[in-house]
């Protein structure tokens, strides 16, 4: 089973030298943390920023400068600032190559629910509508099931939805998973995790197609 | 053509209950400080307000919630903020959410004199209920309007005499683009400068926007969520 | 009769404090040099400039610095530079106060033709499609008869539109007109031009209510 | 990931017969001069060109017209040049005439990923022969697509490794509206800098929408009406 950051860093393997890579807030957040060696890649935050870099040093925060999980953060050499139309006209217009968030449903079609649960708050969808509907290529991080031990891997979502037809790849705790036209395709366990509980975890259709690797970091 | 005006309240001297108000900003970096204060202590009622956040209980947008100056809000995300909650599922407050990139461009499309944008966030959501759906080059869109605003209430850096606007970093986020969109556009700014002192080539919002203009006082500048690291 | 600069000063009355102003090529032009004593006017060029100063002195052209006509220019202190987009977005917007430029032939609806004439060269609308069609309150400069000593004020307009029912007030070398509901409404005359003359050299619908006053500068 | 090119015929090496070529500039005004120069010498034939004008006879895009490789003009203004008439009137070349707000806008909406947009530009006119024309708020409007090219070719003033472009006063023009259109979008620029070198306020085009940039030479920057005034 992977931890949180174990997740980010699987994830991160995704990354390819010249990305311009949107993360969300939570576990794709992490993923900032393991960019491989000698690949570069420039984070785009939706609040209107190309190029965040780390957290600022104690004493240095800057109220101005924030990333859109509301954090505080640097520039690196080479950032750019613009205003929120232009940060979503080039998540629109597929600039941004790669697009990772967190989720609380994935459906086996790759319809993804994450901003509203009725009856409890609604917090509200922010950004997670424009980048699911615009990304070509979006990674859900999460864990496989919830804190009652329900699957989030559904046939279909039970809440509203965020987006549709839209996620490509998942990683959680227990696997990190293809969605294609069939379901979702097994296509690397954890370490240490069999096919037989990612199964048992999965309501939605399972795809396992030959032996499944284990991941490798 | 003055365009100066002392503070806030004097620069929001006709503003009306059932006001449609949008306020820059992004979470609490942005927002115009002083308007909101303005707006608190003139009691303005029934407001809308337009803006990506609520504020949080005790900053922000969250002052004019606590004093049940809101009729309605719309936003893109409210999660900050407990009174907003409360009243939210009590019923006192309307809600309108809608995704932040399509409130951004409904911004722009006024400013821009674009009557709808079409935007695929949203398609297949709730967010599309009773919305035109339009599909192109194989892509399904929905139609969505042109927002403008009784009174847009932004905050820049720098401004000077003429309402010539420059933002500084993520602080820019809504605020241009409301800046827009605004029948009556009021801009407070942290530091007025004469025209002449701001490079023409680097202004954000050009003055043709903005129909009035003040140095604000005291900023706060909260901060959310303080994140470091060490050194 | 006016001459080209009389044309242009009797515009330049119109001019009201705080009014942004964009002004095409010709004789609209012109009316920059006779904004009234106490006005201040803001001169938009739609390239992508708010606040248009004079003709630079000899020896200080930049070739980065134009306006819409193509002619070297200056700045003033809080001109704006901006991108075309962004330029005609505030003319879409109705941001500009009064729009001036030359036509071919004004129709008594209001039509205006100004770009074409079949068979001999298209030289393109450039910006004057978008200007007739966003603005509120356009003037049209243009001389009231053309070479062949023709009405270009007609019922119709014969050469193909710029746009359509957008002409508010025209200044000739003979006239001062308003367009309404029935016609070209006869405001003032050019100084020492009668009635009569201006009714021969109109094709158009003329609207002559009690005495017309001759124009003052 | 290098984005960094020699010269023009360096970063112009894919360019191929028949391509959509958008060109930035407005008359000779902020044209990418090296570009042009190195499409003249590459001898690509049979292009498609967007650009707000047509150069002149012996300058700009008039090069590549005297050398007959322009299939198509796509411009909203052309009058300064002979060669084009001469070239239009004897069906040579196809010419395609759009309001220039239209072409402005239409280039943004592909770099803001708007399929179409609505303009009231050419409503009743010639311009709308074909188009849909839809009405909102008792006012026409033309539904326009949005417009991207093969190749975007732009010039800028300033830009650093990375492709983060600032451009010069009135040079600006059409050039960041192009730089977000391109399938591969080319900057050349005066002085190419490090990244870091260029506020990150003031960046008018961020990198993201650039894939190759250059520093060129030579720029003769012509100018096409030289207007002066008595000291």
């Amino acid at each position: 089973m992977l931890s949180k950051e174990q997740i980010a860093q699987r994830i991160a393997k995704e990354l390819k030298d010249g990305y311009y890579v949107n993360l969300g807030i939570g576990i794709p957040t992490l993923v900032a943390n393991y960019i491989p060696e000698g690949i570069n890649v420039t984070l785009q935050s939706e609040n209107g920023l190309l190029g965040m870099g780390p957290f600022p040093i104690a004493g240095e925060e800057d109220a101005d400068l924030i990333n859109a999980g509301k954090q505080t953060i640097t520039t690196l050499a080479g950032s750019v600032f613009f205003d929120s139309a232009m940060s979503f006209g080039m998540i629109r217009a597929g600039k941004v190559d790669l697009t990772v968030l967190g989720a609380m449903e994935v459906s086996e079609n790759g319809d993804i629910a994450s901003w509203k649960i009725p009856g409890k708050l609604v917090k509200g969808m922010g950004g997670a509508m424009d980048l699911v509907a615009s990304a070509q290529n979006i990674i859900v991080a999460m864990m496989h099931t919830n804190k009652k031990g329900e699957s989030k891997l559904l046939q279909k979502c039970s809440l509203p939805l965020t987006g549709v037809h839209c996620v490509k790849r998942i990683v959680t705790d227990l696997a990190f998973l293809e969605i294609n036209q069939n379901g979702f395709k097994l296509l690397e366990r954890a370490p240490g995790v069999t096919v037989e509980e990612i199964q048992d975890k999965t309501e939605g259709e399972l795809i396992i197609e030959g032996e499944v690797p284990e991941m490798c970091f | 053509m003055n365009k100066v005006y002392k503070n806030a309240n004097e620069a929001l001297f006709d503003i009306r209950d059932e006001s449609v108000i949008m306020l820059g900003g992004f979470g609490l970096c942005g927002i115009p400080e002083n308007c909101i204060a303005a707006l608190v202590q003139l009691n303005v009622q029934k407001i809308t307000c337009i803006s990506n956040n609520a504020g949080v209980d005790d900053f922000g947008i969250g002052l004019l919630l606590k004093k049940k100056q809101v009729k309605k809000m719309i936003a893109s995300y409210v999660g900050e903020n407990a009174e907003f909650e409360r009243q939210l599922l009590s019923g006192e407050m309307e809600v309108d959410l809608i995704p932040q990139g399509t409130l951004a461009t409904r911004c722009m499309a006024s400013g821009y004199g674009m009557p709808v944008i079409y935007t695929p966030a949203g398609v297949g959501t709730e967010v599309a209920e009773g919305k035109e759906v339009r599909n192109f080059n194989g892509k399904d869109y929905l139609m969505e309007y042109a927002f403008n605003a009784d009174f847009a209430l932004v905050k820049a850096w720098k401004g000077d005499h003429l309402g010539n606007l420059i933002y500084k970093e993520t602080a820019r986020n809504f605020n241009p683009l409301m800046a827009m969109a605004g029948k009556i556009t009021i801009a407070e700014v942290e530091e007025l400068v004469q025209p002449g002192e701001l490079n023409p080539d680097y202004i954000h919002t050009p003055g043709i926007y903005v129909h009035r203009i003040f140095q604000g006082t005291n900023y706060e500048k909260r901060i959310e969520q303080r994140t470091v690291r060490e050194k």
